[in-house]
């Protein structure tokens, strides 16, 4: 998956998860917790997301590589 | 000024009366049409049908030309038909599909035509003699030759406006022509059972305008009558008055029970029924056959079978559109 | 130039018979009488009986024939005596004029316009003094109008003649011999708003017609005793100016109704519903409404005063509304 | 929660409904809940209609008994501790015992007059047959409770008040009115909010400075912003309440977590990402376990009493997205395997973001547990929900120092606090329970 394919899946799971973040213009070097507010279900699901329409299966382990949107845009585009 | 018979006229010319037969068919098989599909609830609200009274509107329709107006009652699928108005359009109104002449606004009892002069379709009885009335003074302010044609039936004798609008019809030497087709019943109420004096043409004369009592069962009758009344109307003679005799063989509209008559006495009447007459009549010249019937039997079938695809294949209004006309668009 | 609200009607019918041939009045002793309240005084004259018509009394032919005439082609000013004789025409205005163009479907409209005489104060009975224009309001199809004013009564008879469709305008009697200034070159006014006769922040004062001039006094009193009334003068009742009252009563957060109807299921009672409807977190205070006693309205002086709605009586409705009645 | 606005009807007149159905949805403020019926029968008759704000314990519709069951009870509004209010059909008041043993018995007319007088029926003596309370007894009653109440006045604050008093923080009801019969206006309160915080309030160009013309309040902010603001509104009379009528005390203690999260890390790596374990699922469990047994921290404290809960329903402090939180109920939450109170979890918290939680689960949490340090705190002090008497917090779960058998090492560990109700317990019973779930959290295999 190229990193703009990537962005977008990530786009996508953070609108489910989090209707009120504008993706549009989102800065990628949000933090998936602090900054985007998401708890730790919140993140499940967002993971949950992932695995279901991208196919990225983010395993516990590395949750903490994933921590900001630029991070996890890039994870996804490496795993998937 | 009283006419107490009909003035007789030259005989029936056989194209003429082939028209009229025509004309008569139609509406009949119309009619016929629509009770069919009320039955079916394709059709719904009130529905008055004019089977019976075919030879009046025939008569007095071939008797306007194409600038005149028509005001008519709630029983005038017949009229707006022989107006013009297509039985498609017609039907598709009673469907309340878009397609209808109102847009399915107005229904059986309002159908409303402006490319034909077709005034409706006025539901309340009585209510449009005024509104011809002023037409007509329109007419005459404008110095138009035209002839405004208003029916109603012998129930509307007994309201106001049927009195103040002769009144001011006659006043006013209006270019009016005043269509009573009297069919004896006012819904359920005789004639003789509503109102003291029961020759309506005796009653119109007494506001100084000529009116005549017209065989409402006899095409030609109604057709020489209203031809003489329309001409003299049009040369500035004021307003004129046509009693036409006629009877309803059918019930009041879908829920009348017909309670209020005999039997005996609709098919005393029904024996007169101005279409199988002129059809006797013309076969007795021995220049219409049985089959010269059939085929125009299936021409007007088929023109019915075509107008009720025709309303079918509509459709009603989009509901976002349910406030429009009642202010006019600018 | 210095004018009444009788002269002024008259000159804008005059100018309408000038420049529209189309144009005719139309009703009981509007010629050769001079009309019963004097306002066609001298047409008749000058525009001779065709277009200034005699009518027998029979108000539901001569409104229907306004209807037909109207229908074709013609633009007549249909005069009823007063709105208690306009009930024998009550066929006509409601099932005709009102529903032709939505029962033909958009094909027939009814460029009619009809003038009555509305209201009560002049002891003339029970017969003569009703004021039921807010019934002919409930109906759509049709425009209502109440000139207040010697402007509207000038200015609107031509704008309601160049109006698609059926316009009503009431004149309250009482405002025949108003006297006001009028600008040389006035002319049609618009049909469609309501407008701020007297600014104020306090308490709103919602009125139209006969009553505008005792509501504005009142407005007056109060002042003189620091309460700043605003007045708003509907002038259409029909459609009614909903964004003129939202604002008004935005504005002061209060609102006193006066009407010269009957209370009950009034126009009083729409413009009080319409408010706690669209306004209802802007209320200080309860609605109020100043209307006629719920009775016939008599003719002996004293009892019709007491019908009727007074100065007075506004001024209590309001003070109580901001709170300092007693 | 005091009222709550009807948004939708899910059944209509003559519908049968069995005990447990969802009959409406009732907008609280906080949220949309779920309105179940705690009858079998059929909807005889619909009390309030869609838009109606009804009081908590109102009548919403009347159900008939079908004859296989034996009462008939109106479906209330949604209470946080419901009244019981029974309007039986008249016919059959004479042969039924009323539902409730304390309600005595009253015809419908009777129990709307008593209603709308704002009397409580079981506190009237019925003189009539069999104790029945009849007319003449509710408006004794009503006269006498004029006669104590003396001098109050109802307190009059006109619907623009009312509002401006809650954008603005105002409590209406403690300001003076000038309008009419004393009414509290808007400016009224304006100016009570002026005096309070001069700087802060109404500071638009133009704002009134006293007596004279008031310019219209800006216009209202959308609509999650007014929800928003009802539910802060909401929240701060909640809090003040608790802080005012709670006496705290406050526990802590760090829990090393090493065990659990290597136990979930486990569970975890076995599992697609939907059967994913969360921390917060096994803190909740050794809660609820705890909870049973130190029940002095799970029950509620009314009528100057504590009543301690056999159930365990662990309130889930849920931080909505549009600010404000709410805290729906996990029921049984002890009976509960982790797997099965992890999935309770998910919807519950999922429902209360979306705004459809049910009745129930708001109004029933014995004792409620916060994990807000996910998102960065390590400690969190909390204040107990009225009518609870304990509120469970805790921080984020992260590595830190720590040291063991004269070891340091670096390992998982999260801070709990406790806040509890000193009415009702002491730091000894306090730190007890939190002992109790360190315990647990070391063997989470048995959780």
């Amino acid at each position: 998956m190229n990193e703009h394919e990537a962005r977008a899946a990530v786009y996508a799971a953070t609108s489910q998860v989090a209707p009120d973040v504008e993706t549009q213009g989102l800065d990628d070097r949000s933090r998936l917790r602090q900054d985007l507010e998401l708890d730790s279900l919140d993140f499940l699901a967002l993971v949950e997301h992932l695995a279901r329409h991208a196919g990225v299966d983010v395993p516990e382990g590395d949750y903490g590589r994933v921590g900001t949107v630029a991070s996890l845009i890039a994870y996804v585009a490496e795993h998937a | 000024m009283t006419h107490r018979t009909p003035p007789t006229g030259s005989p029936a010319v056989p194209e003429a009366a082939g028209h009229l037969l025509r004309q008569m068919l139609r509406v009949r098989r119309l009619e016929e049409q629509c009770v069919e599909l009320y039955s079916a609830a394709r059709i719904r609200g009130f529905l008055h049908v004019y089977i019976g009274e075919e030879a009046v509107a025939a008569g007095v329709m071939s008797a306007l030309g194409p600038e005149d107006a028509v005001v008519a009652t709630y029983r005038e699928h017949g009229h707006a038909l022989l107006r013009g108005v297509s039985a498609g359009v017609i039907l598709a109104e009673m469907y309340g599909h878009v397609q209808g002449c109102c847009r399915g606004r107005g229904g059986s009892m309002h159908l409303f035509d402006a490319a034909t002069h077709f005034y409706g379709g006025n539901a309340i009885v009585a209510g449009g003699l005024p509104l011809a009335v002023g037409m007509a003074l329109a007419d005459r302010m404008a110095g138009r030759a035209r002839v405004t044609a208003c029916f109603f039936g012998e129930g509307a004798a007994a309201e106001g406006e049927f009195h103040e609008s002769l009144n001011l019809a006659a006043l006013w030497r209006l270019p009016v022509l005043f269509c009573c087709e009297n069919n004896l019943y006012a819904m359920g109420t005789a004639l003789a059972r509503s109102q003291s004096q029961t020759d309506l043409a005796l009653k119109a004369a007494a506001y100084e305008l000529p009116a005549w009592s017209v065989d409402g069962m006899d095409v030609l009758a109604v057709e020489e009558s209203a031809r003489r009344a329309v001409d003299a109307v049009r040369a500035g003679g004021g307003p004129h008055f046509l009693e036409l005799r006629t009877y309803r063989f059918r019930a009041h509209s879908m829920f009348d029970p017909e309670r209020y008559r005999d039997k005996a006495e609709v098919a005393r009447w029904t024996e007169r029924d101005p279409i199988l007459s002129l059809r006797r009549s013309l076969e007795a010249t021995g220049r219409f056959s049985e089959d010269d019937w059939n085929a125009l039997d299936r021409e007007v079938a088929a023109e019915m079978e075509a107008a009720v695809r025709f309303a079918e294949a509509g459709a009603p209004e989009p509901l976002d559109d349910l406030q429009r006309f009642v202010y006019s668009e600018r | 130039m210095e004018t009444t609200y009788r002269e002024a009607m008259r000159t804008a019918i005059r100018e309408a018979l000038l420049q529209d041939d189309r144009v005719f009045l139309m009703g009981e002793d509007v010629g050769a009488y001079g009309g019963c309240f004097a306002v066609s005084l001298g047409l008749f004259e000058e525009f001779g009986p065709e277009r200034v018509r005699d009518t027998p009394l029979s108000e539901s032919a001569f409104v229907g024939a306004g209807i037909g005439a109207a229908l074709n082609g013609m633009r007549p000013i249909v005069e009823i005596m007063t709105v208690n004789f306009s009930l024998l025409a009550l066929d006509q205005i409601v099932n005709n004029a009102a529903t032709l163009l939505h029962m033909s479907g958009g094909q027939f409209n009814v460029p009619l316009v009809i003038r009555m005489t509305t209201g009560a104060g002049r002891q003339l009975g029970a017969q003569h003094s009703h004021s039921l224009e807010g019934w002919f309001a409930h109906v759509p199809g049709l425009r209502i109008l109440t000139p207040a004013t010697v402007e509207d009564a000038r200015g609107m008879l031509w704008t309601a003649l160049e109006d698609p469709d059926p316009v009503l305008i009431f004149e309250h009697g009482s405002l025949y011999n108003l006297s006001g200034e009028l600008a040389e070159d006035a002319g049609p006014v618009d049909i469609h708003a309501a407008a701020v006769r007297r600014e104020g922040g306090d308490v709103s004062l919602i009125t139209y017609g006969g009553t505008l001039p005792l509501t504005l006094e009142a407005a007056d009193r109060l002042a003189a005793e620091g309460i700043e009334a605003e007045v708003l003068d509907l002038r259409t009742l029909r459609p009614l100016d909903d964004a003129a009252i939202l604002a008004t009563v935005v504005k002061t957060h209060r609102a006193v109704v006066v009407d010269e109807g009957w209370r009950s299921g009034s126009l009083s009672a729409e413009i009080s519903a319409r408010i706690t409807e669209s306004a209802f977190y802007e209320l200080d205070a309860p609605v109020a409404r100043v209307c006629s006693a719920e009775v016939p309205i008599p003719y002996a002086r004293d009892l019709e005063l007491a019908a009727l709605p007074s100065a007075e009586r506004v001024v209590a409705a309001a003070r109580e509304a901001v709170g300092g009645g007693g | 929660m005091e009222r709550g606005k009807l948004v939708e009807w899910l059944v209509t007149p003559g519908d049968y409904v069995r005990r447990g159905d969802v009959m409406a949805t009732v907008d609280t403020e906080k949220t949309v809940m779920e309105v179940e019926s705690f009858e079998d029968g059929v909807i005889a008759e619909l009390l309030a209609a869609p838009g109606e704000t009804l009081a908590v314990g109102a009548p919403m519709a009347r159900i008939t008994p079908t004859p296989a069951t034996v009462t008939a009870t109106p479906v209330t509004a949604p209470a946080g501790i419901p009244v019981a209010q029974a309007e039986v059909e008249a016919e059959r008041e004479h042969t039924t015992p009323s539902p409730g043993a304390g309600t005595p018995s009253a015809t419908p007319p009777v129990r709307r007059l008593a209603r709308g007088l704002g009397l409580d029926l079981t506190r009237i003596t019925g003189t009539g047959r069999g104790g029945h309370v009849t007319r003449a007894d509710v408006e004794r009653a009503a006269a006498r409770q004029r006669h104590d109440a003396g001098s109050v006045r109802p307190v009059r604050i006109s619907p623009r008040a009312r509002r401006l008093a809650g954008e603005l923080g105002i409590d209406a009801t403690t300001v003076a009115g000038t309008g009419p019969r004393g009414a509290v206006t808007g400016e009224d309160v304006l100016r009570a909010a002026r005096e309070k915080e001069p700087a802060d309030v109404d500071d638009r160009p133009g704002a009134p400075r006293g007596p004279g013309p008031v310019t219209a309040p800006a216009p209202a902010p959308p609509d999650t912003g007014q929800r928003a603001t009802a539910l802060r509104r909401r929240i701060g009379t909640l809090m003040s309440r608790s802080k005012k009528t709670i006496p705290h005390y406050y526990l802590g203690t760090t829990i090393d977590l090493q065990a659990a999260v290597a136990w979930m890390h486990a569970v975890n790596a076995q599992r697609s990402v939907s059967a994913r374990l969360v921390p917060a699922a096994l803190l909740l469990k050794a809660c609820a376990l705890a909870a049973r047994q130190v029940p002095e921290v799970n029950g509620f404290y009314t009528e100057a009493r504590f009543r301690p809960s056999q159930a365990v329903h662990l309130g889930v402090a849920v931080a909505l997205r549009e600010g404000g939180l709410v805290a729906p109920a996990i029921h049984d939450a002890d009976t509960l395997t982790v797997d099965q109170l992890m999935e309770r979890l998910r919807d519950v918290v999922t429902r209360a973001r979306t705004g459809h939680l049910r009745r129930a689960e708001i109004a029933d949490p014995t004792l409620t547990v916060t994990a807000l340090g996910e998102l960065g705190v390590d400690t969190v002090y909390g204040v107990i929900y009225p009518p609870q008497v304990a509120l469970v917090g805790f921080g984020r779960v992260r590595e830190r120092p720590w040291a063991q058998d004269g070891m340091l090492a670096v390992r998982q560990s999260v801070t709990a606090t406790l806040s509890a109700d000193h009415r009702v317990s002491d730091g000894l019973r306090g730190g007890c329970f939190l002992d109790l779930v360190d315990e647990m959290l070391q063997r989470p295999e048995d959780l």
